[in-house]
């Protein structure tokens, strides 16, 4: 539920700029919450380090990490990994009662860290443990919170400038939290490039060890169930992610995005108006409210690229559109376009990916 | 549990952002004509609390903090079956950002447990489609101090007279199992059940109800800047139209088959990126062993 | 040209809101072997193109992007070919402007 | 349709339907103290409704004085264009009256979710029970045969009242199939498509001449509908364009056109084209219109029940009016009810013809009678009409403003030919005949 701004201009109030309070004046450094799943680091955290360093430089300050969890050997291979993703300092909580993520205990310890080291700026992601953590982080502390943003930036007056997408990507707006600190944003997975690691980088470790009593906590995890189902989380880390839209007419027709795929190794997925007509499952979205991607190649087929589409794809490093409307949109951002029916298109493709990727293999 | 158990729901009339359009020449949103309905995450939640009622008994309440309007809204929930709606409504609460729409939903809702009685359980969807923040239960939760559950796909045991709670909640690559007890705050995850249809009776009965309408002061606000606009740590600076890529797509010429229009747009995806090719013909190999 | 045509329709409809009953489809065609003059006119005459002939030479139809209107009721009456109602109250086509 | 022992009513009088007519009834009898349940099929009124759409005052005035403070009104009507179009040209009468920004103005164009929105909501104020999302399925008549109530889809028992107001519109299921009147015909009515165009109203503002709340209303007629018997239109609102065509179904049964095609030929037509370009459309609509006329009114009343708007077929299709016919007929059979009631006397078919009795002395029954053989002489002689005619007007109207040399009687000479030879003399005055006939 964020403001609901007016297009075109922002509000007068909200313009002008009041002094910092003195309090909040020894806060400092740029924060990443990150995130652990089973020992290992979500790659999202490591998106954010990549952004967390350009804005720490800007600000001239230190970048730093927060790892908690239970197992000291997990805790120090996440921290090594950190600092390979450019964090300067490491925050590691050790506890037992933070072998699994809960609210409650997390929120104790990252609140307390904010309060003593005094971070100006923190990043989380914006999965579901990060929107968890980071409401009832920026509640506890008080502070604004701008949630699930495409684009972080300093102003020219040292501000975090956080961009996000609203009224279901239509429209972008930049969100300040100018008299509070820290100044918290949450930022979708692959929205941001992966950083280049630095092998063999190191840093700080400043470590914490919260002394939770477990039998004050009240929520207990029973278990964790995984996912057997792993194409669910693979989409948004595909390499190769073949698309389809209502160019292709019909439910039936969608088997020659899936066709397609499978010759290329690729993943599958739809627009927006698929998912309202039932021809794929929401989990297969692309697009602003649905999976942002950022594949090698994107095969976009009979897609129109209306820009709730166009927000989640634009990271792809190259992007094909089929489409018959020469004028669509699609072919605005794609890099290769070629107009033409998807659905006597796509079948040829696959014929020919596949006799081509043959012939290779007979060859070597 | 001495008490019947109380879930309240806390709706958000929102616009149906799928049918928002930007103008193409003028770059502002075009309003005209979108309309406005129940936040469908929040329909999540309040089927849950339905039946939650079905099988424990107990009443549902449903919040919303919206402009008058929104008792439309409130309406259709009554319809659908719950027992009263409250509606939220001040022109100070104009502006709220997440921290500030937390507050003033946490002080209706402490209300509600003074006229009302306490809620055992506090429903919100997991968020709306409007600011798709997802932040403001676990911000209610925060403020009220009550155990918080986001993401739960499932309610798979509640013992009413101990309190004690089971869920499933939606993680990263995986699903957890939680217990622990009342009061508690759940934000219901999508798909997680199928909104009901009210009866006839029902329908009528929520023609003719009464919505309980409370401004800032009835809920024992004092302190104005803690709400809307100026009671905001956020601030939206700038609302903008994504520009324009400065680039257009190289257009692949149609061929006279779709044999020779393939093969030429494999070649262009080729020529521009060797580096797929690569990859594409390595996993071919690996995959021919 | 119908491939075309068809498509345009679907463009048109997708600026609609529709609350869709799935599972419920609030128009049936009823098994036949050859359709009448009217049913088969529908595969032309349904603003919604929701009408389609399959390559047996039965019409189809699928309901959800449905304008209703009623033509299709209209002319095939008399053939009891159609079994038409109104979604269930609160589904199917939702008009903003009208 | 069930039967049933009669039980006691819950209200004084159901309507079914919240468009023009069912808000119009409701409104009045509530207006009137009864205590009255509307049950409308949609999310809210006005959202299964399709209109062109043109509001006439008066017909609202008689119900709701003082509408005009708040009914969302987009543009009050100050020019009329009516042209008769061929492939490449149109021939117009343009009538536009500085008049029409009179203090009450007389026509306003509106957006029919928006203004039912409206109208139900003072239909609410007035003290009715609306119920939406809600769809009437059948009438519950008691042994007698008399209609007590109705059930709807949301089952459970019936809800009772002693008179049931039938504002169910043109595809009446209810009525039809309890058998209280006739299925509509292909032949009397008419399948209209229409698009939501927006665009700045400074834009429109300067494409149609206007300034604040003016608006144009073009209505179009001609070979834009292939043949076929119907017509075009393009009205102008605050910030977008309605813009539609109607044809008769049998014509589309017969004719080799897709209705979204025919609407796309009129949208790329040069002389609408332009006055859309750079557009964003935002809906597309398709409805029935009743247009048989007078000779299509069903039977309107019988023991326990009413019809009123395109339900009875009250649509005056030559001079595109229908609305203020839906209201009328709405509030004369809600009048009928509150009189009845107040008196205490049994909604039987023999009290209720009363609503009939009155209706002939409105302009909705003299209308409708004095355009009664419109319908079938345009339908009757479409080519002519559709065609023949228009292409005649617009070659006559090359002919006479192309300066190419040619002396002034040979043109006329090429004019009157052309015009012969293609309907003849006696076929012109044929249909000329035909016409004045039918208008009077």
């Amino acid at each position: 539920m964020a403001q609901q701004p007016q297009a075109g201009g922002g509000n007068s109030r909200a313009g002008t700029k009041k002094e910092l309070p003195e309090h909040f004046k020894a806060y400092k450094h740029v924060w990443v919450a990150v995130e652990m799943e089973h020992g290992a680091v979500h790659s999202v955290s490591f998106e954010l380090l990549g952004e967390g360093r350009k804005l720490a430089d800007k600000r001239g300050v230190e970048l730093a990490a927060v790892v908690m969890g239970e197992s000291r050997a997990e805790l120090d291979a996440a921290a090594a990994q950190c600092f390979e993703y450019s964090a300067d300092l490491v925050y590691l909580a050790q506890d037992p009662a933070l072998a699994h993520y809960r609210n409650e205990t997390a929120c104790q310890v990252l609140t307390h860290l904010v309060n003593t080291y005094k971070p100006e700026i923190l990043l989380l992601g914006a999965t579901n443990l990060g929107r968890d953590l980071a409401g009832s982080v920026a509640t506890t502390l008080a502070t604004g919170l701008t949630a699930d943003c495409t684009e972080l930036e300093i102003d020219e007056e040292g501000s975090l400038a956080a961009t996000r997408p609203t009224f279901g990507g239509s429209l972008l707006c930049t969100i300040f939290t100018l008299n509070f600190r820290p100044q918290m944003a949450t930022v979708r997975p692959r929205v941001m490039p992966m950083p280049a690691r630095q092998e063999g980088r190191s840093g700080r470790i400043i470590e914490y060890s919260p002394a939770i009593n477990e039998a004050d906590i009240i929520t207990k995890v029973l278990d964790f169930i995984a996912d057997r189902d792993s194409d669910k989380a693979s989409l948004p880390y595909a390499d190769i992610v073949v698309a389809g839209g209502l160019g292709l007419r019909s439910a039936e027709n969608f088997q020659l995005v899936k066709n397609l795929a499978e010759v290329l190794g690729a993943e599958y997925g739809g627009s927006r108006p698929l998912v309202q007509k039932g021809w794929i499952t929401a989990d297969r979205q692309i697009g602003q409210t649905g999976k942002t991607i950022r594949p090698k190649l994107y095969i976009a087929a009979g897609i129109s690229g209306a820009i709730q589409h166009r927000v989640g794809v634009e990271g792809a490093d190259l992007i094909l559109a089929i489409n018959t409307d020469p004028k669509a949109p699609i072919f605005e951002f794609a890099h290769l376009g070629i107009v033409a029916d998807a659905v006597t298109l796509l079948p040829a493709l696959t014929e020919a990916f596949a006799n081509r990727l043959r012939i290779n293999r007979l060859a070597s | 549990m001495n008490q019947p158990l109380h879930s309240v729901v806390c709706i958000k009339q929102v616009p149906d952002s799928a049918q928002i359009r930007v103008h193409p020449v003028t770059n502002t949103i075009m309003r005209q004509g979108v309309p406005t309905i129940i936040n469908p995450y929040d329909l999540f939640a309040l089927e849950e609390a339905l039946r939650l009622r079905d099988r424990f008994g107990g009443k549902v309440t449903v919040l919303c903090m919206g402009p008058m309007t929104a008792e439309d809204s409130l309406r259709k929930a009554l319809t659908f079956g719950a027992d009263r709606a409250v509606l939220l409504s001040d022109r100070y609460f104009a502006g709220s950002d997440t921290l500030a729409t937390s507050y003033a939903l946490s002080m209706a809702l402490l209300q509600i447990a003074r006229e009302f009685g306490a809620p055992d359980i506090i429903f919100t969807g997991k968020q709306t489609i409007d600011g798709d923040t997802a932040q403001v239960g676990p911000g209610i939760a925060k403020r009220l101090g009550y155990n918080q559950l986001t993401y739960i796909s499932k309610i798979r045991d509640l013992d009413p007279d101990g309190g004690a709670l089971v869920v499933e909640r939606r993680a990263e690559g995986g699903t957890q199992v939680l217990q622990t007890k009342l009061p508690v705050l759940i934000t219901m995850l999508e798909g997680s059940n199928e909104m009901r249809r009210g009866s006839i009776e029902t329908a009528l009965a929520a023609a003719r109800a009464q919505v309980t309408i409370w401004n800032a002061a009835a809920v024992g606000i004092e302190d104005l800047t803690r709400c809307g606009l100026r009671g905001s740590p956020t601030i939206v600076k700038k609302v903008f139209a994504p520009g324009a890529r400065s680039e257009k797509a190289a257009m692949i010429g149609a061929e006279a088959t779709p044999e020779a229009s393939a093969h030429a747009v494999i070649d262009a995806i080729f020529g521009r990126m060797p580096a797929i090719e690569a990859q594409l013909f390595e996993t071919a190999a690996q995959a021919a062993y | 040209m119908s491939e075309v045509a068809a498509i345009k329709v679907e463009e048109k409809l997708f600026s609609n809101r529709y609350l869709v009953d799935a599972g419920r489809p609030h128009i049936r065609v009823k098994p036949h072997q050859t359709p009448s003059r009217g049913l088969l006119a529908m595969t032309r005459l349904c603003p919604a193109g929701c009408y389609a002939q399959n390559e047996s030479g039965q019409v189809e139809v699928s309901a959800d992007g449905c304008v209703e209107c009623g033509t299709c009721r209209i002319v095939t009456q008399g053939t009891g070919e159609l079994e038409w109602n109104y979604p269930r109250g609160g589904f199917g086509v939702l008009y903003k402007f009208g | 349709m069930s039967e049933m022992q009669a039980q006691e009513p819950q209200f004084d009088a159901i309507v079914v339907g919240a468009g023009p007519s069912g808000n119009a009834a409701a409104y009045v009898m509530a207006s009137e103290g009864l205590n009255v349940l509307q049950i409308e099929r949609g999310e809210y009124s006005g959202s299964k409704n399709v209109q062109g759409a043109i509001l006439y005052a008066d017909a609202l005035e008689k119900i709701i004085p003082d509408f005009r403070e708040d009914a969302p009104l987009e543009r009050h009507v100050i020019e009329q264009r009516m042209w008769t179009m061929d492939d490449r040209s149109h021939t117009g009468v343009h009538y536009r009256s500085d008049d029409f920004n009179e203090e009450k103005p007389n026509r306003y164009t509106i957006l029919r979710a928006q203004f039912d929105k409206w109208f139900n909501a003072r239909v609410r104020a007035a003290g009715a029970t609306v119920l939406f999302e809600t769809t009437v399925t059948e009438l519950v008549r008691d042994l007698s045969g008399k209609v007590i109530g109705v059930r709807t889809d949301r089952g459970g028992n019936p809800i009772m009242a002693p008179v049931v107001v039938l504002a169910e519109g043109v595809n009446g299921l209810v009525g039809q199939r309890s058998g209280l009147r006739e299925e509509v015909k292909p032949g009397t009515v008419a399948l209209a498509l229409k698009e939501m165009h927006f665009l700045p109203r400074e834009v429109i503002e300067a494409r149609f001449n206007l300034s604040g709340n003016e608006g144009v209303v073009i209505e179009a007629m001609g070979t834009i509908t292939k043949g076929m018997t119907g017509t075009g239109f393009l009205y102008t609102n605050e910030e977008s364009i309605s813009v539609g065509i109607g044809c008769i179904v049998d014509d589309f049964v017969e004719g080799g056109e897709t209705p979204y095609g025919l609407l796309e030929s009129f949208k790329n037509h040069p002389s609408i084209k332009p006055l859309l370009a750079g557009s964003e459309i935002k809906e597309y609509a398709a409805h029935l219109i009743p247009e048989g006329g007078y000779r299509a009114i069903p039977q309107l009343y019988g023991d326990g029940w009413l019809v009123v708007g395109d339900a009875g077929q009250f649509v005056n299709a030559v001079h595109r009016e229908g609305s203020n016919l839906a209201m009328t007929t709405g509030r004369i059979a809600a009048e009928t009810v509150v009189m009845l009631t107040r008196k205490r006397e049994a909604m039987s078919r023999a009290n209720l013809a009363i609503f009939a009795k009155r209706l002939e002395e409105t302009f909705v029954m003299k209308d409708l009678k004095k355009y009664k053989g419109i319908p079938g002489l345009l339908h009757g002689g479409k080519a002519q009409f559709f065609g023949t005619y228009p292409r005649l007007i617009s070659q006559a109207m090359q002919t006479w403003f192309r300066v190419d040399g040619v002396d002034k009687k040979s043109k006329e000479g090429a004019i009157l030919r052309s015009f012969r030879e293609a309907r003849g003399w006696r076929g012109m005055m044929g249909d000329a005949f035909r016409l004045v006939r039918a208008w009077r």
